[in-house]
């Protein structure tokens, strides 16, 4: 019965996290799959998009033959505006994310622990080279942080645990992550199981997880 | 769809509870919201904070606000000795905390900002440090400082659309996008109601994400 | 021969500092005399006037009947401004006087000591109100501090003194200092005296002064 | 008459010592003075510290400073390993500390402000905060953060008048405004050169009292 489940694919992770955020929110969305929940919000629900190197009011990417070299994303991808979107500064771009500005920030990540620890820059603690970019400040700043990730590492191994193996981000700021396999939320408790893919069991789940899982 | 226009000041500052740390923009009576001053006069809430430049001359709003008791502490960079702000301050009826006028936006900016403490060569060398944490960098001494953030800031805006961006016209500007982002509720009242979208995105000076209500009061 | 001096008014001691600013400073004029330098530098000598409420580029005061009531200096006195002006808001404003970026700084104060300490803002130490303003950060931040003020009380008192006997505004950053009588500088030695007005002497300058007084 | 106005990069940057600390706005290649670059690798400073948002795509005039040798020291937030700043790096030729995008920005930010130091949350709970020196405000563990001032600043600019008062464009905007506050000397590339009084005071995004030098680069 294991095999009668199929995992979400990256769209469908997105999208799974873009049903939760509801009108009105300020959002930071990460590298990677956290930038493509932006394409899953519907259209007529107002969501602001924040993105790190200056801009309130992200919109989708333009046509090809609309690309405008001067307006970018934090992936440095071009983007377009919104109605209503403004530019600052980095550094009261980081005072939005630092501040308590936004109502959330969207990562990706290595792992995440059952305290709410974000690992996602590193995997060894002094490597000489570091990409951490903004996702610190992200990660401590926001008033929820969310985690898009796969459930397990290709050699099968959990990513949600009782502690990250791998250097944080941030500590104890995770709320809620999204699986290809589950919705959970970072507890007092623990993690609790919010919502899991059709055909697959709560057992299954905690199966292929390190750190306990509780129900909803 | 977001729109965070109040008909009336009354709904704006609906429910500001009493003990609320109110940030007042304005540099004299420029940049000051007056209409949701008055409004905070008869909502009623007491033994407020209010954090502003100045003590106000006799007879404006902020006066009026002191003189009815209704504040509890007055922090601020000037206040006149011939003045309501002064009189009650001397007769011990307001407390009083003095912050330069630097150090006060800059302590604003950092609630805003996200920043728990900072440095400052401001007032190291003065009476304004006695009893307090300094400490020598780059063999200069610094007081250390701490952010002032607002359960509530009132702003003065020009123009402002449905999602609460703001500009500001001329020297209207001072203290109204720092103390925008350093609370908690920040209600505009602006000039102008204009369409979203008709202010370019180059020239929003205070984003509406760090706005939640706006009055449109026009002349 | 005490008597054949004429010492300076409010305007010459303004005109005096005037001519020692050059162009493309950038300049900060304190409340009072200070704010009178402007009017006394010539037209063609383009000089950068900060007012500390977000002004970069202060003009003259506007014809009464062309006062625009959004447009203010630090003393709430309506202004103009001249072409190349900036607007910014009251942090940022800070940022330029604490941040260095003030060429001269130019303020009136009740007294100045031989090291350069000024005391601008109350005559007690722990006066129950005050009126501080902007004075302590302008005091602290400008490349050059100059000061504007009688030579003396009007009971005949030095306002020039070994130690200030009012409470700091600041210490050590006075470096020039008008008077109605002489200029003096600021310098390791002490007060030395760059100029004094025709048909008084040193002698009878000192005899004024408390501190000591050093030729140029 | 003021006019900051240059005629090439090479008078700009004339003089610029070996050992210097150069601010270096950008966001990827959007916002990043190309020219002023081009103009520092041919003027032949060395032992530079370069401060950027990244280390650079291999190709670009970052890597191209960083592989000829000429900088001592990079402090940046994000560099790819496989990258020519990665492999400088981890093969120890190139001094290295990395520094979050927030925490960079307002350490730049205090240069420019005069903030001798602050506190922030960023960080503090990470291998960043080994050896140094941390405090606990309000229940947050908060790392101790000083000011990174240049001794030039290279800014990107869209608009610029004799003054040197800047306009930037979309997201070019980035490090450039802060950067321009934080060095001693401040250059400016601009690709439209305009007359004095055309930028409105309201939309001057950073005034000429930073810039040192503007140089035009049309298309």
């Amino acid at each position: 019965m294991a095999d009668s489940f199929i995992p979400l694919d990256r769209d469908g992770m997105a999208a799974r996290a873009a049903r939760d955020i509801p009108e009105g929110w300020v959002v930071n969305l990460g590298i990677g799959i956290p930038t493509e929940v932006a394409n899953f919000i519907p259209a007529d629900r107002e969501v602001i998009i924040h993105s790190e190197n200056g801009v309130i009011g992200a919109g989708p990417a333009p046509a090809p033959e609309a690309v405008n070299p001067y307006l970018v994303n934090a992936g440095t991808q071009p983007i377009t505006l919104v109605r209503g979107a403004a530019y600052v500064h980095h550094a009261d771009s980081f005072a939005i994310a630092r501040g308590g500005h936004l109502d959330l920030t969207v990562l990706g990540a290595f792992e995440v622990s059952e305290t709410g620890d974000i690992a996602n820059w590193a995997r060894a603690a002094h490597e000489p080279v570091a990409q951490i970019g903004g996702a610190m400040d992200l990660a401590i700043g926001a008033k929820r942080l969310w985690v898009i990730m796969e459930h397990t590492t290709k050699e099968g191994g959990s990513r949600l645990r009782r502690q990250c193996s791998y250097p944080l981000t941030a500590k104890g700021t995770v709320k809620r992550v999204f699986t290809n396999l589950a919705v959970l939320d970072v507890t007092p408790r623990g993690f609790v199981v919010r919502d899991i893919i059709p055909g697959l069991s709560f057992e299954d789940l905690q199966a292929r997880t390190e750190a306990v899982l509780y129900r909803d | 769809m977001i729109d965070k226009f109040v008909r009336s000041a009354a709904e704006a500052l609906d429910g500001v509870p009493d003990g609320a740390t109110v940030l007042l923009a304005g540099f004299g009576d420029v940049g000051m919201a007056m209409t949701l001053l008055e409004g905070l006069i008869e909502q009623g809430a007491r033994d407020l904070v209010l954090v502003c430049n100045s003590g106000g001359r006799d007879g404006s709003a902020v006066a009026r606000l002191l003189t009815l008791g209704r504040v509890r502490k007055l922090v601020c960079s000037f206040v006149r000795p011939a003045s309501d702000a002064g009189r009650l301050i001397a007769a011990g009826k307001l407390e009083f905390e003095v912050v330069p006028q630097g150090t006060l936006a800059e302590r604003i900016r950092a609630a805003g900002a996200g920043i728990p403490a900072f440095y400052t060569p401001t007032a190291a060398d003065t009476v304004l440090a006695e009893d307090r944490e300094v400490r020598e960098i780059g063999g200069r001494l610094c007081l250390l400082e701490y952010p002032l953030a607002g359960d509530l800031a009132l702003v003065d805006a020009w123009e402002a659309d449905r999602w609460g961006n703001l500009t500001y016209r001329d020297t209207q500007r001072n203290f109204n996008p720092i103390m925008a982002m350093a609370a908690k509720r920040t209600v505009a009242q602006t000039k102008h109601a204009v369409e979203l979208g008709a202010i370019p995105p180059e020239h929003v000076m205070t984003s509406g994400i760090f706005v939640h209500h706006v009055l449109h009061v026009p002349d």
